[in-house]
């Protein structure tokens, strides 16, 4: 399984910022391995975000986001214990769910 | 003592109960479009559009695209887009001279703010794109252009 | 103010070229305090406490005894100490030689065999995770190794020996990129090692998080990569020479802030 | 600026011998050199015998970056003079767009390059020098060289004006050491890292008057 995200969620006023790492490799698909072998496509496609269980973003990617990912993006309403909830799937239908609490 | 792994893993566990049992609600009803090959494929802004169901964009300075103006390194190259502008359906994040332009596509709803950052992988010093789709069907765009240099001993 | 005043007498000096080195310069420092929130290398620090506290290799026990220098199971602080000299293997040890020791004493693992396995292989991703994690345990603390063991000294002799060792068919040493202030190889500032060449620059910035390659790099894989690099044989993983330098540079970085794990080019 | 550098050396070596006056000084020579062929193996092209110095890198690294006595500096700096070989058809110049070429190219004698041809070496210029204006990702190890050729009057290279200025480039090419014992700069001719024809190319990106680097 993959190995979990690392989330942090910071309440300021009304606006809450969500920055979220991402264990993955995130292989384009276009190298290739010492042996000249190409290395096939393996990458992140989904990520949807969460507030106390409700959806709020979604987003689709492709094989061009970094190795790792980072994502930031701003709730508006959330507060300090409200729980962020982000779950990933990637092209081979790995999946990863992770969750914090606004501090 | 919980270490921070456990306790991820226990809230990732927990999270994938709540998900089993349906109450993601937003999981559940499965919000999200199917994965948009054809967007992703795409190798030029018309394309991309055409694939996307919009029309042309056009430049507004109502769109910020943010990065860095030299990339030390294009295996990761920060960049943001955002727009205050109200009624905004996605905002897209795309390289040009990548072998396919898209990186990133975030549909936007009522409780997120039209503004993300993440990271992109740049084969060679190119503009990127911030595009805004807005609900009644304009399409807006910001660029910017990103040098990236070379590593450091070539080796 | 001083450095000011001299980099405006250089532009005024050299002209444009000078000018435009600034500007890609500052472009630099832009795009690195931009990547400076969300260090991937938190991904492996969670890892390595994951590691320390798991019951794990052929004795099913956790590192939780380990001894790094500061007392069994003290993380806090003991980075920022080593390398250092330990009673019980009688040796001058970096953390990841006295890790492999703690591996095979308390884990059973075997430990020359995990000295022998290729970077980012097997055990060695171990490596990364734990050397992640005891670091950034000692992030803000100031490097502050001791010397009062004579073995310590001769070490610190040594390192400073093998710095300066030109050899290779392009005669570099250490010290060909990293013995003068100011200096750059392409865009890359080049730290003086042969003093402390400030907070979190140099010897204080390892382990890191390398954005070319998505790799954690440990003090040896940096270590490693700089003799490839100076066109030198293979050094040994926890080889002496390359503990010897550890103790040179880190001796040599006295009073410096430890940023580690930090986010590398 | 060298006074003080050779109080606080004088100072270090006082304290060094109030140690030895308690336990026998250890004899670093000798630890040195256990020390260094116990942590090396070969790797690929880079085998141990790359850990050998010669006259000049042993004096160099004894020095620890001071500058060394003219009396040891001289043999050396003469010896490497007599290496350098001129081009046997006595054109120094060849095409500035394989210099940069070249200059730009970083690889080359690292355990991971297959061969250590000179075929299969670049430069590595840039990661020193700053060379053309275009290129802004330069090091700042060795001098600037951009209007090398044009800060020194050459406006024909073939001319007998020129020869000298372009002699002593070729040999700072062939043999570095033939002018400061211990420069930091490869000994590209007399190292075999480059062939003649390559250090043409060289010779032509930063003293031929089309270069961009004399425009």
């Amino acid at each position: 399984m993959a190995d979990p995200m690392r989330i942090r969620a910071q309440a300021a006023g009304d606006k809450t910022t969500v920055r979220v790492l991402m264990a993955h490799e995130m292989e384009t698909g276009q190298r290739k391995d010492a042996a000249g072998k190409t290395i096939p496509a393996w990458f992140i496609q989904e990520v949807t975000a969460q507030l106390n269980g409700k959806t709020v973003l979604t987003a689709q990617w492709g094989p061009s986001v970094a190795k790792n990912p980072f994502l930031q993006f701003n709730l508006k309403g959330a507060k300090a214990g409200d729980k962020i909830g982000i779950s990933w799937v990637d092209n081979k239908g790995d999946k990863r769910s992770d969750e914090a609490t606004v501090s | 003592m919980q270490t921070r792994r456990e306790m991820l893993s226990r809230s990732a566990q927990v999270a994938g109960m709540l998900a089993a049992l349906g109450m993601f609600p937003g999981m559940a009803t499965a919000q999200t479009a199917p994965y948009n090959t054809a967007a992703f494929d795409a190798k030029t802004m018309a394309e991309l559009m055409k694939s996307l169901g919009a029309g042309a964009p056009v430049e507004s300075k109502d769109v910020t695209i943010t990065g860095p103006d030299i990339a030390e390194n294009g295996a990761v190259v920060p960049v943001g887009a955002s727009t205050a502008l109200p009624g905004v359906k996605r905002m897209l994040l795309l390289v040009e001279k990548n072998p396919a332009m898209l990186s990133a596509l975030f549909d936007v709803g009522d409780a997120v703010e039209a503004n993300f950052s993440t990271r992109v992988k740049m084969g060679q010093s190119s503009n990127v794109f911030a595009v805004a789709m807005m609900n009644d069907g304009k399409v807006l765009y910001a660029a910017k252009e990103v040098k990236v240099t070379l590593g450091g001993c070539g080796g | 103010m001083r450095h000011t005043l001299i980099i405006a007498a250089a532009v005024v000096l050299a002209g444009p070229a000078l000018a435009q080195q600034k500007s890609a310069a500052d472009g630099i420092a832009e795009y690195r305090a931009m990547l400076a929130d969300g260090n991937p290398a938190e991904l492996f620090e969670a890892k390595g406490e994951d590691l320390w506290k798991k019951k794990r290799g052929p004795k099913n026990a956790s590192m939780e005894q380990c001894d790094l220098g500061k007392g069994q199971g003290v993380v806090k602080g003991a980075f920022v100490e080593l390398p250092r000299y330990f009673a019980d293997t009688a040796k001058v040890q970096d953390l990841e030689s006295r890790l492999l020791t703690c591996m095979e004493r308390l884990q059973g693992f075997d430990a020359a065999a995990i000295a022998k396995t290729p970077f980012g292989k097997g055990e060695q991703l171990s490596m990364e995770g734990l050397t992640a994690w005891i670091s950034a345990e000692s992030r803000g603390l100031k490097f502050n190794l001791p010397q009062a063991h004579a073995d310590e000294r001769k070490t610190y002799e040594l390192g400073k020996r093998a710095f300066f060792y030109r050899g290779g068919p392009y005669d570099f040493s250490c010290a060909s990129c990293h013995g003068q202030p100011d200096k750059r190889i392409r865009l890359q500032d080049l730290p003086e090692l042969t003093r402390n060449p400030g907070n979190g620059v140099g010897f204080a910035a390892w382990p890191a998080y390398r954005v070319s390659s998505g790799e954690m790099w440990s003090m040896q894989r940096r270590l490693n990569d700089c003799y490839r690099q100076q066109r030198f044989p293979y050094p040994g993983y926890v080889s002496d020479v390359t503990i010897a330098l550890g103790v040179y540079m880190g001796v040599n970085a006295q009073g410096a802030e430890s940023i580690a794990p930090a986010l590398k080019r | 600026m060298k006074t003080r550098r050779l109080v606080i050396l004088s100072a270090f070596a006082a304290l060094v011998a109030g140690c030895a006056s308690m336990a026998p000084t250890p004899d670093y020579d000798a630890l040195m050199a256990q020390m260094m062929s116990s942590s090396f193996r070969d790797e690929g092209i880079a085998k141990v015998d790359r850990l050998q110095q010669d006259e000049a890198n042993a004096a160099c690294s004894k020095a620890q970056g001071a500058a060394l006595p003219d009396s040891v500096a001289n043999p050396i700096q003469e010896a490497a003079l007599k290496s350098v070989r001129m081009p046997a058809d006595g054109v120094f110049l060849g095409d500035w767009r394989e210099g940069e070429k070249l200059a730009q190219n970083g690889r080359g004698m690292t355990w991971t390059d297959k061969s250590a041809a000179p075929g299969a070496n670049g430069g590595n210029c840039y990661n020193c020098h700053q060379i053309t204006q275009a290129e802004i990702s330069f090091g700042t190890i060795g001098p600037s060289l951009y209007n090398y050729g044009k800060l020194r009057g050459v406006t024909d290279p073939r001319s007998a004006a020129a020869r000298p200025v372009v002699e002593y480039t070729w040999t700072k090419l062939w043999n570095a050491k033939a002018y400061n014992a211990c420069s930091g700069m490869p000994r590209f001719g007399h190292g075999g890292l480059l062939d003649e024809t390559q250090l043409k190319h060289l010779m032509a990106l930063i003293l031929d008057p089309k270069s961009p680097v004399n425009q």
